[in-house]
């Protein structure tokens, strides 16, 4: 497999939000404004190719050596949990700002389904060497990203727009993914 | 005297108004519609009458009902619609699915949204998207111009130009073989070839966008930026290998390029602000349209490239604002 | 507050999916049909169940710094027992959920309801938060399950309505229905539920 | 310390301890519970598959199989026997060819080569068209309906053209195409990628088959040895579960 | 057993290492935050207003902390009830404030203050006074558009349908300020709430010259002084012929209101009084040529609005 | 090519009504009000009290500050009050309120009608006169023009340009002006360089008006000085200075920046022809010429008025308020501002009265923003209106900022050319006085 076809794949043709619905929660939740859906895809990203290759090497050379993969779960989550605290602790020293911005949603990094679901994919993938593993993480977080960044500035655009009482909020945000989604089909088959 | 009203400058205001602009777009449209009526027959009346009557009394339902607003239906943008959706299938669909599309097209696409100018996506692409990912069997059969006038549903079906290329290719033939299979590339200017409804007629269509131009409804940015993108791309793999690749006039005149370029992509709610913007725009959609032709599962990719395209609107409405006067450089 | 009420909460006043926006993943991408709507929700429901009721056990031995990780380990043991439960008794709803059973691990609703309720309350309270908030997830789930899969298909637990003379509304059983879906049945659920307010 | 405990190292680290270590145990007790029938569920759709892609059989298949290699690929076959006698061969088979990821295949055959039935083991097709090649619904595999698609490759016998199979990964057989590109089955309606990727799993099954075929006229002598060896062990293994309940 | 006991010791050993790294991190990425901040968050009313003039909770919880004594901060919000409890929590002392509410100044109703033009704009009262002075004549006037019920957070005041004037709910008004804030037309004064909630005060501020305020509004304040020499308290003062009346000063003896000419000053949560029961707080404008009867007809319903309206602040 | 700015414009119908009116000098009225401040700028201090007697030309209120200007008595007689009166603000202001009694001029002011030629005054003292005379900027802003003369240190004046454009549909006051004083035109264009000590001169003028283009060409050919008439092409808002920079000189005012920061200054024809009354004939600025129209008008027609005159007055001389007048405004139909009476007194700044029939002063019913882009394509400044209106009515005034609306130079083509009819320009106006008040407290800060 090349690393084209698995960023593409990735990117595009199996967007994880909009085709594998990973990580709606942070979708729904942080995209309201372009600066703080620019913010949680830096924290995502990161978050997520660090898990994906601890939980690699975890796999790779503890469960599967000892052959205890039915613990793949709860080790795999451990893992996110401590990062993503540890990456909280740092943030807020580092970038008091940013932590601000991203505020209650960093600990949601934990919950979100996307690191995990990606850590676990990548782990459980026949194909995947480390390096095939680090560029699928990458790639899906930026796929995350572009999810979130072109739909927060959907959503900046609707602020400003009349929208009926009822569709405010979470159902237009779910419809512009639907529509979104819709859109992305046309990729079938790239990858 | 009654009392004197008291409201801010400037106390005058153009006539044109948003009705006006919309009855344009259908006068363009109507001789293209025409065409097809000519080709197809009474398949082309009904699906266009059906989806134009279902856009406009969805539109007045919903607003009315759901919405409990004031009617817009004569604003003529759900027309617009109905009109755009019917000549982005083919003329066999069945009634029930193009009610469907209309339903989703005004229902979902537009008042969703609060209704016009609010949508983010173009209205009409929605609709018939949706319907083309839902009904793949029946949105992908397409009548033979001339053939069957008479017939509706039955008609005799055959492929798309792109279609057929796109198959050829797969199966290893060559251009020149499959170009044999194909309409020439006059017929397919004036728009005897297998397609959607509306999308045949390159020359017609043309027309219609003068005419737009000249009243000034839209601008040439959009359609003229996808134009020479898709040329460009299409241009460089045609010289590359002549006999893998379609060469850039067949690109431009087969699909939905011409009609999603001048009438699609220039819908105002869908596409940016700024002359850069829109420019940034077309070019995106140029490529993409081109990238899923090239290597995607759809012959045909206008539709696709335009709802992403518009989902990057309000973004680059952000990074290409129009130039400021006396900017600081 | 009544046992009643806390049980009824998560129904509809505080249906996790469809009022409080949490495990939307699941609720989109296990319901394409309502058996599965139904699977995923049972699924949920024994672990937010079981895990509330142990960390309201626990919650006074935690210190706070570890708190959150280790609810995490107490969820995440439960999610394996149901993944390894129903790999080996229900194959087939084992293989249609596939990577959505480790994820109850991550679904906001069962450590949300961890954080929120189970470790402020007593044993029995937070059990039957738990029943409640996966009783009103698994409605929420079937619920959108039918839906996508009669406007879909036109079945629901596999029984043929007849709606289509062939097939249907494909878009339903895809990713973009699964979203247009949910948000219509949200925007449904706000409208009644504001009525009476006002 | 009437509520809650303070976070210290000690505390911090001996909670985590305390609960991963039950937790793990826990777990590792349910494992061992759930072990025999979780492999026991991951056979069953082959066993379902091979009793529907082989004639009548009364040996294991499962545990009487030869891997293939076949130009790139390498594929397990099945062998199925009555009365120690080979009634047919099953190939698991691919493709990366579908409309979305790896698409898994069952083909059997019978001794002359012809194909007995095949059978879909795993596929992410889009779910109402590509799908419609596996019985009416995924969910369930009863063996005896067959739908008219899989039905098209039955008796079937693949035809090699034998000059043009140098270039490519395996040799093509020429009838097992669909019709658009000249073969002989018939594609779904608006799902002709998927139809073509079930022929090229099959086509690779074929290759494969034929492969066997030609181990056994160089070396049939030994490949008879190894298979024996495979039955007893089959045997052994199936006495050995047998007890163990 | 043997992978009982394996499970145990990987996960317990991945469960310790990612504690004690987790600790390590926690100790050397420490960042200080005064733990009494939360503690006067948690306590504070997290309406997040600005009515105390900083732009959320959290940031005059942080003030309250540095600053040297809490003289100059107070929550309007949460009122000396909480501002006691912060205080008590950094050991600081307060003093108690006079609880306030917000109280409109204007009394012209349509029949009272025509309509002289059509405004033909957008709805804000901030838009049509930076045009021109207004849709009346009296250009100090409200113009009914509004903006301080759209700056209110606590729904505690609205527009009257029929006087087309604010009213102020007392159980909601926190007095936080926004809507004095938000008035062009600096109506809304904030006034301490009185004993018993009695509240009296000149419901204008027009400036004009008496004539001329009279000939915009019927019932602006001329600044006649007539209550200036009824008040035995001096605790009314004239100014750009406007009469105030201090609260501190003010008694509550009413002699005022009766006093007004044009029934300017208004006298709130007053029982009625012994001698015009049931008649409304005020007579309506006496003044009056004949001619005007009509209009004197009209103000009986709407002082009865008016008080219904005070009833409904009850 | 007609010269023109690169960007944006917009083409409202002309209705020039009145341009073939000659200029007619209307009579004193009985009383007048003379509000205190018809500048921008300081506020003013009145010199004299109730029942002083006055003679016209007499300066009554003393400029405030330096931007700020003196006002003169436009009449003779007694001081009835000062007191607040309504004016074109909307709002009361202070004002000297004057019974006429005569017309008695002081004796300083040169009331021959000869053209004075010679320019004997140095460039300081023309400077001290506009000061002492109150000339202000006659184009619309009423900037105090001997600011406008006093060029700042380290800053040098290359060009001049006198603002003939006159691009508001209706008014003709300075076309009449052109056509009827050339020739004092151009000594007060001459008058301006000797102060700015300037050699170049351009008088841009639209080409709706070949007459007074052909006519001051011909004029300006015999004068010893640079002073070149540049037919610009008809597009409004040709005559806003920034846009009238470029189209003559190409330069660009800066974001933020004065004229001055490119080298120019830019006068209007009536302050030109103030400033030669003023320096050549001693004359402050007391009167002005002002055009009555609108198409309900019966005799349309430019005159010149009084300052303090009443706006009734001219309107009665035009033939009477039409029965079915919607909307009085005081200047143009695209910048000028409704009006609530029509006692309120012309000022320096009235170029012209519009009076609108009922039909005409209705605004179209709003529709939601279409997205179409035109009011982006028209704006002269490269601002997006639709979006400056979206910020500022749900007040988010750091973005406004951002979105640079202080550029906004209140043209109202953006409002003009909205198919849905959206008040654009009502908010874009609102967002400024926030923004600015925005700014100007973090400067105090
Ligand atoms: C959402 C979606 C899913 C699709 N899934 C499949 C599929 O599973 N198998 C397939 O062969 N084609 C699939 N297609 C591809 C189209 O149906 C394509 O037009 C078709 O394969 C071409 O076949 P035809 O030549 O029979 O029309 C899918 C298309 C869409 C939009
Ligand atoms: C705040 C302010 C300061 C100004 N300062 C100067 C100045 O220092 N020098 C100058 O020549 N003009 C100055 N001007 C005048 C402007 O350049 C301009 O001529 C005036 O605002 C009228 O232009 P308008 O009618 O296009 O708005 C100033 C204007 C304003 C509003
Ligand atoms: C949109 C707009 C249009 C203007 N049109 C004219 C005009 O037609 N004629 C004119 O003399 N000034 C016009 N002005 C005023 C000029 O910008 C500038 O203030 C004036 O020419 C400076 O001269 P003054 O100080 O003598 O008034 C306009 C201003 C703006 C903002
Ligand atoms: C130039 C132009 C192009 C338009 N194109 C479309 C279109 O492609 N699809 C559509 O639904 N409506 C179109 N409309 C109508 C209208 O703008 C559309 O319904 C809005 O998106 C509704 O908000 C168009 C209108 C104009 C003026
Ligand atoms: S009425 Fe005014 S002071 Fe009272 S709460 Fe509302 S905004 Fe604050
Ligand atoms: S009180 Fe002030 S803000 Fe409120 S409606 Fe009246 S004018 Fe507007
Ligand atoms: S935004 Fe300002 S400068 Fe631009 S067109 Fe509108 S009024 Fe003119
Ligand atoms: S001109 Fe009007 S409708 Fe068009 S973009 Fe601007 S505000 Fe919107
Ligand atoms: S359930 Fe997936 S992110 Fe919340």
């Amino acid at each position: 497999m090349t690393y084209i076809l698995i960023i593409i794949g990735a990117i595009f043709v199996n967007n994880i939000v909009l085709s594998k619905f990973l990580g709606i929660c942070p979708f729904l939740g942080v995209s309201k404004k372009i600066s703080t859906a620019v913010g949680m895809t830096g924290a995502v990203t990161f978050v997520m190719t660090i898990a994906t290759i601890v939980t690699w090497l975890l796999q790779k050379y503890v469960l599967l050596k000892f052959d205890i993969e039915y613990l793949q779960t709860i080790t795999f989550i451990l893992v996110i949990a401590a990062l993503v605290q540890m990456v909280e602790i740092v943030l807020k020293k580092v970038s008091p700002p940013l932590y601000q911005a991203l505020g209650i949603f960093l600990p949601l990094i934990t919950t979100n389904c996307a690191v995990l679901g990606v850590a676990i994919l990548a782990a459980t993938s026949k194909d995947f060497g480390l390096m095939e593993s680090t560029v699928f993480a990458i790639a899906n977080a930026i796929g995350f990203g572009l999810a979130l960044i072109i739909f927060s500035g959907i959503r900046e655009q609707l602020e400003f727009s009349d929208v009926p009482e009822y569709m405010k909020g979470a159902p237009l945000a779910l419809i512009v993914a639907g529509i979104l989604a819709l859109a992305f089909m046309g990729f079938a088959a790239l990858a | 005297m009654s009392k004197l009203v008291i409201s801010q400058s400037p106390h005058l205001h153009t006539k044109p108004d948003v009705k006006k602009l919309m009855y344009a777009v259908i006068i363009a449209l109507l001789p293209s519609l025409a065409l097809s009526l000519f080709f197809y027959g009474v398949g082309a009346l009904v699906v266009t009458a059906v989806a134009v009557v279902a856009a406009v009394v969805f539109e007045w339902l919903i607003v009315k009902f759901i919405l409990k607003k004031e009617p817009t239906i004569w604003d003529g943008s759900a027309i617009i619609t109905g009109l755009l959706l019917a000549f982005n299938v083919p003329s066999n669909l069945p009634i029930w699915i193009i009610i469907v599309g209309a339903l989703v097209a005004i229902g979902v696409g537009k008042l969703s949204f609060g209704g016009l100018g609010q949508n983010p996506f173009n209205p009409a692409l929605v609709g018939r998207v949706f319907l083309l990912i839902s009904f793949p069997v029946q949105m992908t059969s397409w009548p033979t111009p001339l053939v069957n006038r008479g017939v509706y549903i039955d008609a005799i079906t055959g492929a798309t130009p792109l279609g057929v290329m796109k198959e050829g290719l797969k199966n290893g033939e060559a251009m020149s073989s499959i170009m044999q299979n194909i309409p020439s590339h006059l017929q397919m200017f004036y728009g005897q070839m297998g397609g959607s409804l509306g999308e045949i007629s390159a020359l017609l269509l043309i027309l219609g966008g003068i005419y737009l131009l000249f009243k000034k409804v839209i601008s040439w940015h959009i359609p003229g930026s996808i134009f020479i993108t898709v040329i460009l791309i299409s241009g460089i793999f045609w010289l590359m290998n002549p006999e893998a690749n379609a060469d850039p006039l067949f690109h431009l005149l087969t699909g939905g390029i011409m009609l999603g370029a001048i009438y699609m992509a220039t819908d105002y709610s869908t596409s940016p602000m700024s002359n850069s913007g829109k420019i940034v725009f077309g070019v995106g959609i140029g490529v993409l349209t081109m990238v899923i032709r090239l290597w995607g599962a759809y012959p045909e990719g206008v539709s696709f490239a335009i709802l992403i395209m518009n989902a990057f609107v309000p973004i680059i409405n952000k990074g290409f604002k129009p130039k400021l006067f006396g900017a600081k450089k | 507050m009544s046992k009643l009420k806390i049980l009824s909460k998560g129904f509809i006043k505080e249906n996790p999916v469809f009022v409080m926006l949490l495990g939307m993943c699941p609720a989109l991408g296990t319901t394409t049909s309502a058996e599965n709507g139904i699977g995923m929700g049972l699924a949920t429901l024994f672990v937010l169940v079981m895990s509330n009721i142990v960390v309201s056990l626990v919650k006074n031995f935690i210190p706070d710094k570890v708190r959150i990780p280790s609810y995490i380990v107490i969820i995440a043991t439960f999610v394996t027992i149901v993944d390894l439960v129903l790999h080996a008794y229900v194959p087939d709803l084992y293989k249609a959920l596939g990577l959505f059973i480790p994820l109850i691990v991550v679904n906001c609703v069962v450590l949300g309801r961890a954080e929120a309720f189970a470790s402020k309350n007593n044993v029995l309270d937070s059990a039957i938060d738990g029943l409640g908030m996966g009783i009103g997830f698994t409605f929420a789930l079937t619920l959108l399950g039918a839906v996508r899969e009669i406007i879909g298909s036109g079945r629901v637990f596999g029984v043929n309505l007849h709606l289509y003379q062939s097939d249907g509304m494909l878009v339903f059983i895809l990713a973009p229905g699964a979203f247009i879906a949910l948000g219509f049945i949200i925007a449904i659920v706000n409208k009644l539920s504001k009525k009476p307010a006002q | 310390m009437a509520s809650k405990m303070k976070s210290t190292l000690l505390t911090m680290s001996l909670t985590l301890l305390l609960i991963t270590g039950i937790a793990s145990a826990l777990l590792a007790y349910v494992y061992t519970l759930t072990k025999d029938p979780i492999t026991q569920a991951e056979n069953q759709k082959k066993e379902q598959a091979l009793s529907l892609v082989l004639p009548k059989f009364d040996n294991s298949p499962l545990e009487d199989t030869v891997k293939i290699a076949s130009g790139v690929d390498t594929l397990i076959c099945y062998i199925g026997k009555n009365n120690n006698e080979i009634v047919g061969i099953a190939v698991e088979s691919f493709t990366d060819e579908g409309f979305s990821g790896r698409f898994s295949v069952m083909v059997g055959f019978l001794p002359d080569g012809t194909i007995y039935n095949t059978m879909i083991l795993e596929h992410k097709e889009t779910p109402g068209l590509g799908d419609k090649m596996e019985n009416e619904k995924s969910m369930s595999i009863s063996g005896s309906d067959t739908t008219w698609w899989s039905k098209q490759f039955i008796g079937k016998k693949p035809e090699f053209n034998t000059s043009e199979s140098d270039g490519k990964k395996y040799a093509e057989p020429i009838n097992i195409k669909v019709s658009k590109d000249g073969g002989e089955i018939d594609a779904i309606t608006a799902a002709t990628i998927s139809s073509r990727a079930y022929c090229n799993a099959v086509n690779r099954a074929c290759a494969t088959y034929f492969k066997i075929g030609e181990l056994k006229g160089k070396s049939g002598g030994k490949a008879h040895y190894v298979l024996i060896l495979f039955l007893a062990l089959g045997l052994f293994i199936f006495i050995f579960k047998k007890l163990n309940k | 057993m043997n992978i009982i006991l394996l499970s145990v010791i990987v996960l317990g050993a991945i469960g310790l290492l990612g504690g004690v790294i987790l600790f390590f991190i926690a100790q050397k990425f420490k960042v200080y935050e005064d733990p009494k901040i939360d503690e006067v968050e948690g306590i504070l009313p997290a309406a997040n207003c600005g009515g105390c003039g900083f732009p959320g909770c959290r940031n005059f919880a942080e003030s309250c902390v540095k600053a040297e004594d809490l003289g100059t901060l107070f929550c309007p919000v949460g009122g000396n009830e909480t501002m006691a409890k912060v205080a008590s929590i950094l050991g600081k002392t307060v003093e108690a404030k006079d609880p306030q509410i917000a109280v409109i100044r204007c009394n012209g109703t349509p029949e009272y203050r025509q309509r002289t033009t059509d405004y033909d704009g957008a709805t804000t009262c901030a838009m049509e006074s930076a045009l021109y002075s207004g849709h009346t004549d009296c250009q100090y006037g409200c113009l009914g558009h509004g903006d301080c019920v759209d700056v209110c957070k606590f729904d505690a005041i609205y527009i009257d349908e029929k006087t087309l004037l604010p009213i102020v709910s007392p159980e909601n008004c926190t007095a936080c300020g926004a809507c004095v804030d938000a008035c062009p037309k600096d109506i809304i004064e904030l006034r301490p709430k009185g004993k018993k909630d009695r509240r009296i005060f000149v419901s204008c501020v027009n400036h004009d010259r008496g004539g001329t305020a009279k000939k915009s509004c019927q019932v602006a304040c001329t600044g006649c002084k007539s209550c200036v020499n009824v008040c035995k308290f001096d605790a009314i003062t004239i100014d750009n012929f406007l009469a105030y009346i201090n609260p501190v000063a003010c008694k509550l003896c009413r002699a005022c209101v009766t006093a007004c000419p044009t029934n300017a000053i208004w006298e709130l949560n007053f029982p009625p009084r012994k001698v015009k029961t049931d008649e409304p707080k005020k007579e309506v404008p006496k003044k009056e040529e004949k001619n005007e009867v009509k209009a004197e007809e009209k103000t009986i319903d709407l002082k009865e609005i008016a008080k219904d309206s005070d009833k409904k602040e009850e | 090519m007609l010269k023109t700015f690169p960007k944006g414009g917009v083409h409202p119908p002309e209705n020039k009504l009145s341009a073939d009116k000659k200029i007619i000098t209307l009579g004193i009225p009985e009383q007048v009000v003379i509000p205190l401040q018809q500048h921008l700028g300081a506020p003013n201090k009145v010199l004299v009290d109730k029942k002083a007697k006055i003679k016209v030309g007499q300066r009554i209120v003393e400029a405030g500050g330096f931007v700020s200007a003196n006002v003169h008595s436009s009449v003779s007689g007694t001081v009835l009050k000062v007191d607040e009166m309504l004016d074109t603000s909307g709002y009361k202001k202070l004002a000297v309120v004057i019974k006429v009694e005569g017309d008695e001029w002081e004796p300083t002011i040169d009331t021959t009608p000869d053209i004075k030629h010679e320019i004997t005054l140095s460039a300081e003292e023309i400077v001290k006169k506009a000061s002492e005379m109150g000339i202000v900027g006659l184009g619309g802003a009423t900037f105090p023009t001997h600011v406008k003369l006093s060029i700042p240190k380290g800053q040098t004046c290359e060009f001049l340009i006198i603002n003939g454009v006159e691009c508001e549909p209706y008014l003709t006051s300075d076309h009449r002006l052109m056509l009827e004083h050339g020739e004092e035109l151009l000594i007060g264009t001459k008058i301006f360089m000797k102060a700015l000590n300037v050699t170049k001169a351009f008088i841009g003028i639209e080409n709706n008006k070949p007459d007074a283009i052909e006519h001051l060409t011909n004029l300006a050919s015999k004068i010893d000085a640079d002073i070149e008439i540049v037919p610009l092409k008809v597009q409004y808002p040709q005559g806003g200075e920034k846009q009238l920079i470029k189209a003559i000189t190409g330069r660009e005012v800066p974001s933020g920046g004065l004229p001055i920061h490119v080298g120019v200054v830019v006068q209007n024809v009536g302050t030109t022809y103030a400033i030669y009354e003023a320096v050549q004939k001693n004359k402050p600025l007391i009167d002005r010429i002002v055009t009555l129209t609108g198409k309900s008008v019966k005799n349309p027609g430019n005159f010149k008025v009084r300052i303090g005159t009443p706006i009734s007055m001219l309107i009665e001389e035009a033939g009477g308020l039409p029965e079915d007048t919607g909307k009085i405004i005081n200047g143009g139909p695209m910048m000028g501002k409704a009006i609530k009476d029509t006692e309120i007194p012309v000022t320096k700044g009235t170029s012209g009265i519009l009076i609108m029939t009922q039909a005409e002063s209705k605004r179209g019913k709003i529709m939601p923003c279409i997205r179409c882009t035109k009011c982006v394509n028209v704006c002269p400044q490269g601002l997006e209106p639709y979006l400056l209106m979206s910020v500022a009515e749900k007040q988010m005034w750091e973005q406004a900022e951002k979105e640079h609306n202080m550029d906004c130079i209140e043209c109202g083509s953006c409002s003009f050319i909205c198919p849905s009819d959206r008040p654009l320009l009502d908010y874009i106006r609102f967002g400024k006085q926030n923004v600015g008040a925005m700014i100007r407290a973090r400067n105090t800060k």
